[in-house]
């Protein structure tokens, strides 16, 4: 695959791309670990829900 | 006319204030809200006067003018006067009775109901506590509306505007109208107690 | 499964919990083939290998319409059923929409500069896009600011549908200004202008970044929902008013 | 409407009465215009060319500024409690207020506009065309700022979030008032094509403005 | 401690509101202001914290801190109740403690002498009137002040808010301080009357 | 000095909470830059050569929208009867007041610049060169606006006559401030000169300011 003379741009708009995608994956990734985090925490420290079911379960 | 509540949840920043309440107001009989500080008298209200929307419940009105909203026969009187300091007494009250609409009484009489005459030309941000507390019970007077609902009406009034303010009350009411008031104090006239929160 | 029933929070977490590895894989799958099949494609007689980026241009570009577009009707819901998971689905959205939109601008500046010999010009499609993205700025900033989500997820709303007039300025601006952009070669009337060698990568290529976009959304709404469960517990510990003695 | 008269009336009135506002507007104004010779140098025929893009960012600025106590002022004294409970339809009441900005605010801008264009070298039939463009466009910056007003409101929020959250409305006008004032000034490009979508603009906005404004005030309510 | 105004006169707006008032009070011993609207309750109370100018006349203060105005030793509790919406309960008093200076006490047994424990985290803009009168009182209690001037202090309390307050009120009383208070209805505590612009 | 302490925090965090932050104050200031293009059109050498103009307005803007409310709140809320009676010097805490503004309005704008000079095609000296002006010129622009926040509240009535003599104050700061960024930017001409009356400006303001700001609220007492 040859890129021509005009290989960084191509090159620098995926990377970028990738970059920007990742970011946002981690970003959302670790957004969810901290909620569920402070959730159990609070939890734990005895503030059931009204349901009765726990916060943190997801299904 | 008759005015009232059923079941009725309250919701402020995302907490209950108070659920499951009931009230009934009909003509010609005074309610006094009563209760302990932040127990929702004033977020009851805002309720009837359509400024907050009820989590749970309705308000319903009987009697009234088939086509009119609560709040468009309603007067508010809040802890707020919804006056201008820089505009005089009578420009104020005059922009009230315009913008209310139907048929405005005359402004300088309802100043002089109040006992405000001397002040008429004075800019409300010169009034006393109490005085801007008779202007915006002035306002009730421009333009008749058969709802009154009043939070703390007599806050800030010295005795004599109380005994003046509860004359009010009481045409009102002879005349068909309908009182709900918020108070911690005495209203000066019979009124029914509809108590929010338990004992104060 | 009725929608309505779909719409109560905790129904949507548990259906979103079972779907999103399933998502996440057919997302990965399609986005190795795109990009598989972007680097097979053959030269543009005219752009040379520049037409690669393309390829994640375009539906990058396309995505930023879209979330806005998603964001509008989420909004809808907000005002019309005042219901809090369209607050959720808008807020959640808003921060994956200006990720797309930066990167349609980043790589069209990256592609305008061979092409153009300029990385950015005040035309109408590029200064339109732009817009959008301030305004995608604009609109985290007002979600972050306020601490009460259902309060800014009302005023969000307004902002969200009056900035909606956008989105068919960004798309018909080629056609009203004449600009440096190329007009409309894909979703056009009458059919695609675009060769078979170039299409077919770049459809792919625009329903993998719509399956991320749906895979990140749905994450970012479960995360949204489990912060909300947070605030209200957090709220209801620190209500309850005590008599005075 | 006699209530939407008494609104405009006493609007107007708060506005000349206390001055803050309008005054610090037109001030604003100014000082954008002076400083501009400044920074770009005693280049005289620049500055002529630059000069209705000055004046329109001056004008948008400084309805900036004012905007931003519109609603606020009314909710923080409880007059936006009775207006809401009104008779009068609430879109109408925000119309109403916007107008009586304008013309307690815009209006100044636009007078002013003579005196500023001997300021920046532009000669008799520019300087007019330059006001008509802000005649025609400044009530479509207020009406789309006045978005911005209400959901100060909504928000509790003032100051630069508001700012960031309007100007981008606001673009759209800018461009076409710049535009329509070269297209004028140079006489050769096309003046009424600009100029009509200056017009629509704000004619847009006219609708929009007060509908956006009263939904958030609306759904604010708390 | 005796603070004491002789002959006092004073104008607002260019109209005059009283003149030749004295009045005397001393450490342990409550003053009522009482008066009907307008008749410079607020205004009197303002003078002597420094906040208008006397037109004529002069105020004295008989053995305090020597260095101290009567307005630095002073608590002004007024109408606004000086705290930012957007800051919560114990952060508005933490600034006060702060910037009131001395040695402050703790601002949450403050909170809690009010009965506001349970919102100490929640912005003051979410109070309710009342409860935000409570928080006012919290600031009198954060530094020790000994003059404590209150205008219309129980406006807005409810029963019980009213008889802690009055608690409040005899416990700084006891402690050798000095409490004058303009107010419409009761106080809830033995005082001695001050009476301007006649009967109300 | 503990309470100057409080005030600044206080009112650092009001700022934060309620304007956005930090954040914002940049956003604003992306905002106002990507305006400039639009106005002015897409010239790039012209652009750089507004560049410290545009970043100047933005400044001046940034701190005229959030300046005037820094006493009226207060009194609003009656703040500022408390700030008049307690034991702190009045002008130490107008001082302060002023400080914690320019710390939450005007060092985010500071801090924003080298994003700017990028957009604006500066290069990196020339980008530093503006945000030492902004460092030394913002502290003029707050001091001497705090005597207009003070003014506008003693004077509730009878219009901003006198906030008319306090805008014009800042147009000096405006042309030594842009003056001294061209200089750095163009190199030939003279930075320090320009810079040093900037910063003279500053140090006067700085002292000016707080005294004025004082003096107009004790005689405004009402
Ligand atoms: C910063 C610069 C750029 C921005 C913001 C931008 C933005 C956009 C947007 C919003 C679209 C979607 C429009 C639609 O669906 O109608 C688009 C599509 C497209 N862009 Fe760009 N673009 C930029 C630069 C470029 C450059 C330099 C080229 C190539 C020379 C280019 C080529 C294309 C093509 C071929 C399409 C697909 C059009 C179609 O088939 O519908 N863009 N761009
Ligand atoms: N800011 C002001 N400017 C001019 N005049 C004022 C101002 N504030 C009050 N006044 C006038 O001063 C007089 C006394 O006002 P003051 O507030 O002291 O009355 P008060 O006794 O506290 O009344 P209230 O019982 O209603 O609180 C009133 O007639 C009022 O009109
Ligand atoms: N704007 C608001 N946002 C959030 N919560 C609020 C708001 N206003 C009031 N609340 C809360 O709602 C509750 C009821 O307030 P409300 O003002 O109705 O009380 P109230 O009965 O009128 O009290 P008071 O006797 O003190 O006037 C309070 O606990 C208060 O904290
Ligand atoms: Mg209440
Ligand atoms: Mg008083």
């Amino acid at each position: 695959m040859a890129l021509g003379p005009y290989a960084s741009f191509i090159v620098t708009s995926y990377a970028l791309v990738a970059a920007v995608v990742l970011i946002l994956i981690v970003w959302i990734a670790i957004d969810h670990r901290r909620v569920r985090a402070r959730l159990h925490e609070l939890e734990s420290s005895g503030a059931a829900r009204r349901s009765g079911r726990g916060a943190t379960d997801l299904t | 006319m008759r005015l009232s509540g059923r079941n009725l949840r309250c919701l402020r920043g995302g907490r209950e204030v108070f659920a499951g309440l009931d009230f009934d107001a009909t003509a010609g009989k005074a309610v006094a809200v009563i209760g302990p500080n932040g127990a929702g008298k004033t977020s009851l209200l805002r309720l009837i006067a359509g400024l907050l929307a009820p989590a749970e419940g309705s308000i319903a009105l009987e009697g009234g003018d088939g086509e009119m909203t609560v709040a468009e026969l309603a007067h508010y009187l809040g802890h707020r006067d919804a006056m201008k300091p820089a505009l005089t007494v009578t420009e104020n009250l005059t922009f009230w009775a315009d913008f209310l609409g139907g048929t405005p009484a005359d402004p300088a009489t309802c100043i002089a109901a109040v006992g405000l005459s001397h002040a008429a030309a004075l800019p409300a941000g010169f009034l006393s506590a109490g005085q801007r507390r008779r202007l915006s019970i002035a306002r009730l007077l421009t333009v008749r509306r058969p709802i009154w609902l009043l939070d703390e009406p007599t806050a800030a009034l010295d005795l004599a505007s109380q005994r003046v303010f509860a004359g009010l009350m009481t045409d009102h009411l002879a005349s068909g109208g309908l009182v709900i008031a918020a108070t911690h104090g005495p209203l000066g006239i019979p009124a029914r107690e509809l108590r929010i929160g338990g004992e104060a | 499964m009725t929608l309505t029933e779909l719409a109560n929070p905790t129904r949507f977490l548990s259906l979103a919990t079972r779907i999103l590895p399933w998502l996440a894989m057919a997302t990965g799958i399609l986005l190795a083939i795109g990009l598989y099949q972007s680097a097979m494609a053959p030269d543009d007689y005219q752009q040379g290998a520049t037409v690669k980026i393309m390829f994640i241009h375009v539906p990058n570009a396309w995505l930023s319409m879209f979330v806005w577009g998603v964001m509008s009707v989420a909004s809808l819901g907000t005002l019309v059923w005042r219901h809090p998971l369209a607050d959720v689905a808008a807020k959640a959205a808003a921060p994956i929409g200006a990720a797309f939109t930066f990167l349609a601008l980043v790589t069209g500046s990256l592609w305008g500069r061979p092409m153009w010999g300029t990385y950015w010009e005040w035309d109408a499609r590029l200064t339109s896009v732009l817009i959008l993205f301030l305004m995608y700025l604009g609109l985290i900033a007002l979600w972050r600011a306020v601490e009460d989500p259902s309060r800014a997820a009302r005023a969000a709303a307004v902002l969200t549908l009056v900035g909606a007039i956008n989105i068919p300025i960004i798309k018909f601006s080629v056609d009203w200004w004449n600009t440096l952009h190329q007009p409309a070669s894909v979703m056009k009337m009458g059919g695609s202008s675009l060769d078979k060698s170039f299409l077919i990568p770049l459809l792919v290529m625009a329903v993998a970044f719509s399956l991320l976009f749906i895979t990140l959304h749905l994450a970012a709404m479960r995360n949204e929902i489990l912060r909300r469960r947070l605030r209200a517990l957090q709220m209801l510990q620190a209500s309850k008013p005590v008599a005075l003695p | 409407m006699s209530a939407l008269g008494a609104l405009i009336r006493r609007d107007i009135r708060i506005a000349v009465r206390v001055g803050g506002g309008a005054l610090i507007g037109v001030l604003f104004f100014l000082t954008v215009v002076v400083l501009m010779p400044f920074a770009l140098g005693p280049d005289l025929a620049l500055l002529a060319r630059l000069g209705p893009a000055i004046l329109w960012l001056g004008a948008l600025l400084a309805s900036l500024l004012t905007l931003d106590r519109l609603f606020t002022a009314d909710h923080d004294d409880g007059s936006l409690d009775l207006i809401l409970m009104s008779r009068t339809p609430l879109e109408l009441a925000c119309a109403a207020k916007a107008l009586a900005h304008w013309l307690a605010a815009g209006v100044p801008l636009i007078a002013a506009t003579p005196v500023l264009g001997l300021l920046l070298n532009l000669d008799g039939p520019a300087t007019l065309a330059v006001a008509l463009t802000l005649l025609a466009g400044t009530p479509a910056l207020t009406f789309t700022g006045m978005i911005g007003a209400a959901l100060a409101v909504t928000l509790q929020r003032g100051g630069l979030l508001l700012a960031v959250l309007v100007l981008p409305l606001s673009i759209p006008v800018l461009i076409f008032g710049v535009a329509a004032s070269n297209a004028a000034i140079a006489g050769q490009l096309s003046f009424s094509t600009p100029f009509s979508i200056l017009c629509a603009l704000s004619l847009a906005s006219l609708v929009i403005g007060p509908f956006a404004a009263a939904a958030s005030l609306r759904h604010g309510l708390d």
